[in-house]
């Protein structure tokens, strides 16, 4: 009965929010937005600063933002600042969970499943390519869709993979910390260098030439940056993956 | 359609974390409401015949309409935050299950 | 000596006293002793060069910041002269109680505080200021209280006397609000006779109220000033209390009056010439009479019964004052006076009782005169006057007060009047018979004996002085009509030893001298006649039996029971109200805990569905 | 100096501090004291990140507002950290993480760069409460901040996709421009209320703060209720200003919201028996009278509002759980007499609770007046007869507490309080009469505070 | 017209299983519940023209959300055990 009326009242409330923003003269029909009104069309034409008419791929050089990947280009140049703060949340619940699922020895957890020796071989090649293809999605990241978070997201999930096909596998943790420390500080350093070091520079300012938009080294700094995000990201996980497969050792 | 998708969603969601009185279930919940609150924000930017924001080869931009990048990227940064609050609320709901025995908040009894 | 200055010095003083505190309780005592007479003959001294005509400048302003400006009116005068008086008097008990204190060296501190607090109080003319120094009052006094018997009875302070400081804060919200500035004569002025002066006067009552202890804002009163430290409680009673009569003097005679009280109830009134504010406050002070006298009447603590004789005075005060005219005026103005410096007296005899007996209920002492009796002596002028029994200085205002009652036909009011004039007699002289007569009880016999003689000073200055008021008010009624042409008031006709009332002429020299020949002869009897014998306890038989214990055989405990059984079922209206709304608050509270706070998410979920929805169903 | 460096710094430090644990929270205590000494080499500044100017790209907006509230977070950070830096070791990283955080929120002048800083902190927040071991309130504030938040960014996007920008100022700008009237910007305000709300704990949003704040400890206690909500009411207070246009229904229920919030927090402190619930019910009601006070334009007294209110509360939720812990619960009744063993705590606490309710002399005493006389002269007569009732219940159950600190008939429990805590609580006591007593500074830069955070504050 | 059609049948099919994933009774049907329904926005963002959403929500918020959850069920059942 209380489920029930609850439910009532979501959907009288559902069909309120769709009333009234149809009723909004404001808020555009779906698949009637106009960009042009938006900030995101500078994006788009990369006229923030300056304007450079006619962007052509694989041609036009030295735009004020180098991703052909529109996404990235706010992602990881117009708007890094939102990621390097989306960085942070990532970086301080793996922190979280280590904290709240850590402890000195940790063992494994028991999953009643053992793998067998084919598993565990094939798994072992099967790591190689997904860790492969995470990187390279990372290092594309400015090209094509993707970019840091699906590459490192894959990245642990290789790491999530051997887990699995092995009973006894454990993550360096050390080593996990040191990357994700390294990547992250990188990443902040690298927005530093923009301010400290470029006269008149400003926090993640991208410093390097933006080359032709369309090829893999261009765009600046984005790519190392996605690359960093990516190694973050991916070590970050693999470490919240340990936690939670892990428990205190009795 | 997929915009009313996804306000119904955020709804669901909404329904789920007011009738649900387990961890999970209100995890579960919470995701949905994120699923949906993503897709409604990528609706807001999605343009009839627009095509996606990357340039590719043989593409001049001039006269292609894209659809609007921006929430893309907010959606990027909102899906990342999504999975930090959610595996911080796993590892909570570990430590809940690890104190009381149990995901049913009415079994635990007022503290 | 500039007022400001007069203020700072007092507050450096203060300190000091919290200094010298630290470093010997009793010295730290004897620097209020210091401060109270210094501020004193300092205000004294201001009223001498006023009255004189000076030109000197004493409301110049050179270190406080710009908005504090003072003005030295007679109103102030009268009142700063009295309450420093009474300050001065009672801090000769200090040093005698402070030992017993939990913090002695805060409460010197606060001693001299508040009556730096009430200085500004009474010369400010700025209504912040007033507001400032009224909340610095409540708050010394509110850090006193509790270092004598009870917590609860601290709270209760604050809680009516914060309601009284947010009324008078309201009220200046809104005399700014029209006049365009703090000042106070202005502000009061600007609202005088608009709407807007309707609620002022009702807030400034509410203010006046609170502070004088005043029906139905007057449950703190009888707490606090039964559970104050001893030296405090003739402060509280005799000082601070007084307060209250200043804002009520503000409300109702500086303000015109709104609502003619024809309009209100018709013809079924007695009071054609009051108007509906004045006659609501009339009525509520005649209430404020009965109340006090009745609850009095039913107290074993001594104090306590003075507090409630404070409050059944506090009623007297406010049906003068709102009665107003040459001789109610006056006659409040009088009562002020006479009522300070009579429960100042007897709060002090108490106090001085059971500083050696470490009890002030009637039903644990008896027989005090023995070893005190110039105790004794002081508590019974100070009960005659507060009884209004000539020669005393209470007589003389309670003369004035029925004078204005009867001559305006206030036929409600007048039962009130005289119902709480009997009702004194009737309690006044229980603490009397209670501790000072009777049998001398043998747990208190060797404690007891003569106070020290600087506490006796003071007791003595103030019979005195409850005499000499009495038996000579002219000199003071004289200051009262200066007072009074300040406020727009005619004068009141006295001659050089009469009052002329309006219905008739009263020569209180002549009337004193005619009790002093009375209680002569008496006297004169009483030493003449053979005396009667002491006897002991024990050397007595009651009703055909002997005593074989040392008990106490007291007559005065439920000595009025018959009286009490008729209304005792109702005593605690009052007292039940407020203890009903505080738990109307508290369900209140445990209620939105309840609801609000529980540890699932989906109230709050809950809460932003139906929010969302209301906004948007107001939308449709 | 740049303000970016105030978050910068700190997310560095945190990175790096992962591979050094043993010295993380020198790492914490020395990199939250130079944000405290930098900030006076910041210049009043809009600072463009990545080069792109606003809207475009993401500002800083460091004005007067946003300094006094990084002076204000910063201060009462690095005090926090100083006194808990020793128990609580292995949340250095976290708290350096929230320090960034709480800068970020308070400079940031992108709307869902806020939201970003928003989760931040917030999840800073989460991991600051799991030291209470409560898992199950810290999992219903997780929830409830996390929807709140999820709340926030709905209405935002509502906003992007009405008016196409994300910046403060051009947010605002096109409001006012665009001509619509104020229904079109109801709902989305109305969902950004209430995401704000949840956090800055408004009564019907608030349910995570008795689980967390009544089983506090010295370190999430005076960080959840006086840093994170200094730092969520001065936000709240910058988008209530500068961006939100409350009008019609919507004002209607935010009152709504707000009267009841003041209303019921006072009368639930009123009706708690524990310190730490008196403690926590009181701030609801103080965060409700911060934001009715930006709600009625008095901007520049609401900082001192949340000023005054965060050092107390600071010194309050200090003492309050330092005693706790060794006394073993929180109930009045077992505080009875608790100062009169440690008298310079005492006098501190009174000193500061004092100022709370508003006693001439104290710091609180002056920004209430003013708040009361400015509405008043503003023609509100409601607001002043409400916020003096509240004044009145709040000041009886302060005052029973205070008295029943001082006062015991039975023995005075003993409890030590260390030197630093000592020294911190007199200061901030000393401060608040100073400056209640030394009014002028405040009264003269509280206009222009207000003048500064409306026209300029968001780079109009 | 196709893609309308198509647009249909992932929106009411997402609706559905998040009706399942909230109210069924098992915890690990409703986190699987949950996991295709993730996989149904992602086509859902390909609908709409977000490819790099896409793939992430495909990564993350459908696999990794998904082990999480599993990892926190398995835990707890042996814990349970």
């Amino acid at each position: 009965m209380k489920n029930f009326l609850a439910f009532v009242a979501v959907l009288v409330l559902g069909f309120l929010i769709i009333t009234s923003l149809n009723n909004n003269e404001a808020f555009p029909n779906y698949g009637e937005a106009d960009i042009s009104e938006r900030v995101s069309q500078a994006y788009i034409d990369r006229s923030a600063t300056e304007n450079p008419g006619d962007i052509t791929f694989g041609e036009t050089t030295d735009l004020e933002s180098g991703p052909a990947n529109i996404v990235t280009a706010i992602v990881a140049d117009y708007r890094s600042f939102d990621t390097l703060g989306e960085v942070t949340v990532l970086f301080i619940s793996s922190l979280g969970v280590a904290l709240l699922l850590g402890g000195v020895n940790r063992k494994r957890i028991d999953l009643d499943f053992h793998p067998n020796f084919m598993l565990r071989v094939g798994s072992r090649a099967l790591f190689g390519i997904i860790l492969m293809t995470g990187v390279y999605v990372a290092i594309h990241g400015h090209l094509t869709p993707g970019g840091g978070f699906p590459g490192g997201a894959m990245i642990a999930s290789s790491m999530l993979l051997l887990y699995l096909a092995d009973d006894e596998f454990r993550v360096k943790i050390k080593g996990f910390k040191m990357l994700e420390s390294v990547a992250g500080s990188l990443y902040v350093l690298i927005g530093l260098t923009g301010l400290l070091l470029i006269s008149g520079g400003f926090f993640l300012e991208n410093f390097l030439d933006n080359g032709v938009i369309g090829n893999l080294f261009s765009a600046g700094i984005v790519p190392i940056v996605y690359v960093l995000i990516g190694l973050k990201v991916g070590s970050e996980i693999s470490g919240i993956i340990d936690n939670f497969l892990t428990e205190e050792a009795v | 359609m997929l915009q009313y998708a996804a306000i119904a969603m955020l709804m669901l969601g909404l329904y789920g974390l007011l009738t649900q009185r387990n961890v999970i279930k209100i995890i579960v919940s919470l995701n949905i409401f994120e699923i949906g609150l993503n897709l409604f924000i990528i609706s807001v930017g999605y343009v009839d015949d627009g095509i996606a924001p990357i340039l590719t080869s043989n593409f001049n931009n001039n006269g292609l309409i894209f659809v609007d990048p921006l929430p893309s990227a907010l959606v990027l940064t909102a899906i990342v935050i999504g999975v930090g609050t959610t595996a911080l609320a796993l590892a909570l709901a570990n430590n809940i299950y690890q104190k009381y025995g149990t995901f049913e908040i009415d079994e635990m009894g007022e503290e | 000596m500039t007022v400001e200055l007069l203020i700072i010095l007092t507050l450096v003083l203060g300190l000091v006293s919290y200094f010298m505190g630290r470093f010997n309780k009793v010295y730290g005592a004897v620097v209020t002793i210091i401060a109270s007479m210094f501020v004193f003959i300092s205000v004294g001294y201001m009223a001498n060069d006023i009255l004189d005509g000076s030109t000197f400048n004493y409301n110049a302003v050179k270190y406080l910041p710009v908005f504090a400006t003072f003005t030295v009116s007679y109103l102030g005068i009268f009142f700063a002269i009295l309450v420093t008086f009474v300050f001065a008097m009672v801090s000769f008990f200090n040093p005698f109680f402070v030992e017993k204190y939990k913090y002695p060296a805060v409460y010197n501190m606060l001693y001299i505080f508040s009556l730096a607090g009430v200085l500004g109080v009474f010369f400010t003319d700025n209504l912040m200021v007033l507001f400032f120094f009224f909340e610095f009052v409540v708050w010394s006094g509110l850090f006193i209280i509790p270092l004598g018997k009870s917590k609860k009875a601290a709270v209760s302070y604050y809680a009516f006397s914060t309601a009284g400081s947010f009324a008078l804060l309201y009220a200046i919200f809104i005399m700014r609000d029209v006049a365009g500035t703090y000042n106070l004569y202005a502000g009061l002025a600007s609202v005088s006779g608009t709407t807007q002066g309707t609620y002022v006067m009702i807030l400034l009552s509410i203010s006046a109220f609170s502070k004088l202890g005043a029906f139905p804002l007057h449950t703190w009163l009888p707490a606090a000033h039964g559970n104050a430290p001893h030296p405090f409680s003739p402060v509280l009673s005799g000082a601070l209390v007084k307060l209250g009569a200043f804002v009520a003097i503000l409300a109702l005679v500086k303000l015109a009056p709104v609502g003619d009280l024809q309009s209100v109830f018709g013809s079924y009134t007695d009071a054609t010439f009051l108007y509906a504010s004045q006659y609501a406050v009339a009525i509520l002070g005649a209430m404020t009479i009965v109340f006090g006298t009745l609850m009095a009447i039913r107290q074993d603590d001594a104090k306590k019964l003075l507090a409630y004789s404070s409050v059944s005075n506090g009623g007297y005060i406010l049906v003068a004052l709102s009665i107003g005219g040459s001789v109610g005026l006056a006659g409040g103005l009088y009562h002020i006076i006479a009522h300070a410096l009579a429960s100042a007296a007897a709060f002090l005899a108490i106090g001085a009782v059971s500083r050696v007996t470490g009890t002030s209920k009637m039903s644990e002492l008896g027989g005090m005169i023995h070893k005190m009796p110039i105790t004794y002596m002081v508590y019974l002028i100070a009960i005659i006057s507060m009884a209004g029994i000539p020669p005393m200085g209470g007589f003389i205002s309670k003369w004035l007060i029925f004078q204005a009652v009867i001559d305006n036909g206030l036929i409600l009011i007048a039962v009130a009047v005289f119902f709480g004039s009997i009702g004194s007699f009737l309690y006044v002289f229980r603490p009397l018979a209670a501790l000072f007569l009777g049998q001398e009880l043998p747990q208190h016999k060797d404690k007891a004996k003569i106070p020290p003689f600087f506490m006796l000073l003071p007791m003595i200055i103030l019979s005195l002085l409850i005499v000499y008021t009495g038996v000579f008010p002219n000199y003071i009624l004289g200051f009262i009509n200066d007072v009074m042409a300040e406020l727009g008031v005619d004068a009141l006709v006295i001659g050089k030893y009469t009052i002329q009332g309006p219905n008739g002429v009263l020569h209180p020299t002549l009337v004193a001298s005619v009790f002093g020949v009375g209680v002569l002869i008496a006297f004169i009897i009483f030493i003449v006649l053979k005396k009667s014998r002491k006897v002991g306890l024990m050397d007595t038989y009651t009703a055909g039996n002997f005593i074989y214990t040392e008990e106490l055989m007291h007559y005065s405990l439920d000595f009025y029971a018959p009286i009490e059984r008729l209304y005792e079922k109702y005593i605690n209206i009052t007292e039940d109200f407020y203890k009903k709304l505080e738990n109307k608050v508290v369900d209140f509270g445990r209620m939105v805990k309840y609801f609000f706070f529980t540890n699932k998410p989906e109230v709050t979920v809950f809460w932003i569905v139906v929010i969302i929805g209301f906004l948007l169903w107001g939308d449709l | 100096m740049s303000a970016i460096l105030l978050i910068a710094v700190p997310l560095l430090t945190a990175f790096v501090s992962i591979l050094f644990k043993k010295y993380s929270h020198y790492m914490l205590i020395a990199v939250s004291f130079l944000s405290v000494f930098a900030l006076g080499y910041m210049d009043l500044e809009t600072i463009t990140i990545g080069g792109f100017d606003a809207p475009f790209g993401i500002v800083l907006i460091l004005d007067n507002y946003s300094l006094i509230g990084l002076y204000l977070v910063n201060i009462l950070f690095f005090i926090v950290a100083v006194l808990n830096c020793k128990e609580y070791k292995k949340l250095s990283s976290i708290l350096l993480v929230s320090l960034a955080g709480l800068n970020g929120l308070l400079l940031t002048g992108d709307l869902f760069n806020l939201f970003v800083f928003l989760e931040v902190a917030g999840i800073a927040a989460y991991l600051i409460t799991t030291t209470n071991k409560k898992p199950l309130a810290t999992f219903n504030y997780l929830v409830q901040g996390t929807l709140g938040s999820s709340l926030y960014l709905l209405g935002l996007i509502l906003l992007y996709a009405m008016f196409g920008t994300l910046n403060m100022s051009d947010m605002a700008r096109e409001i006012g421009t665009s001509g619509y009237g104020a229904g079109v910007t109801a709902l989305p305000f109305l969902l950004m209320f209430i995401g704000f709300g949840v956090e800055a704990k408004l009564l019907p949003f608030n349910s995570w703060a008795k689980g967390i704040l009544a089983s506090s400890n010295s370190l999430s206690g005076p960080m959840i209720a006086s840093v994170y909500a200094a730092a969520i009411s001065l936000v709240f207070g910058r988008l209530l200003t500068n961006v939100f246009v409350i009008e019609g229904t919507l004002l209607t229920i935010v009152m709504g919201i707000l009267v009841f919030s003041l209303v019921a927090g006072e009368a639930m402190a009123f009706s708690s028996k524990k310190v730490k619930e008196i403690l926590l019910y009181s701030s609801v009601s103080q965060a409700a009278l911060v934001v009715l006070v930006f709600m009625t334009g008095f901007a520049g007294w609401a900082v001192y509002l949340i000023i005054g209110n965060a050092t107390a509360k600071l010194v309050l939720f200090l003492v309050t759980n330092i005693a706790a812990k060794q006394l073993g619960d929180d109930e009045v009744d077992t505080f009875k007499g608790l100062f009169t063993n440690n008298k310079v705590v005492g006098l501190a606490f009174t000193a500061v609770t004092l100022s709370v309710v508003g006693l001439p002399f104290f710091f609180g005493f002056v920004t209430k007046m003013n708040i009361l006389e400015n509405m008043f002269l503003s023609g509100a007569y409601v607001w002043p007869a409400l916020i003096l009732i509240t004044s009145f219940i709040e000041g009886i159950y302060f005052i029973r507490l205070l008295l029943n600190l001082w006062h015991t008939d039975g023995d005075s429990p003993e409890v030590k309080f260390d030197f630093v805590l000592k020294y911190v609580v007199v200061v901030i006591a000393v401060l608040t009469m100073i400056f209640g007593v030394y009014t002028k500074p405040v009264q003269d830069s509280a206009d222009d505070l207000v003048v500064y955070s409306i026209t300029e504050g968001g780079n109009f | 017209m196709l893609v309308n059609i198509l647009e249909i049948v992932v929106s009411v099919l997402m609706l559905v299983l998040a009706f399942f994933a909230i109210n069924s009774k098992s915890l690990i049907k409703s986190v699987m519940f949950l996991s295709s329904l993730s996989m149904l926005a992602v086509v859902g963002f390909v609908l709409m023209k977000a490819p790099d959403v896409a793939v992430t929500e495909a990564v993350i918020g459908s696999g990794l959300v998904t082990t999480l959850f599993v990892f926190t069920l398995l835990s707890a059942r042996k814990v349970g055990n």
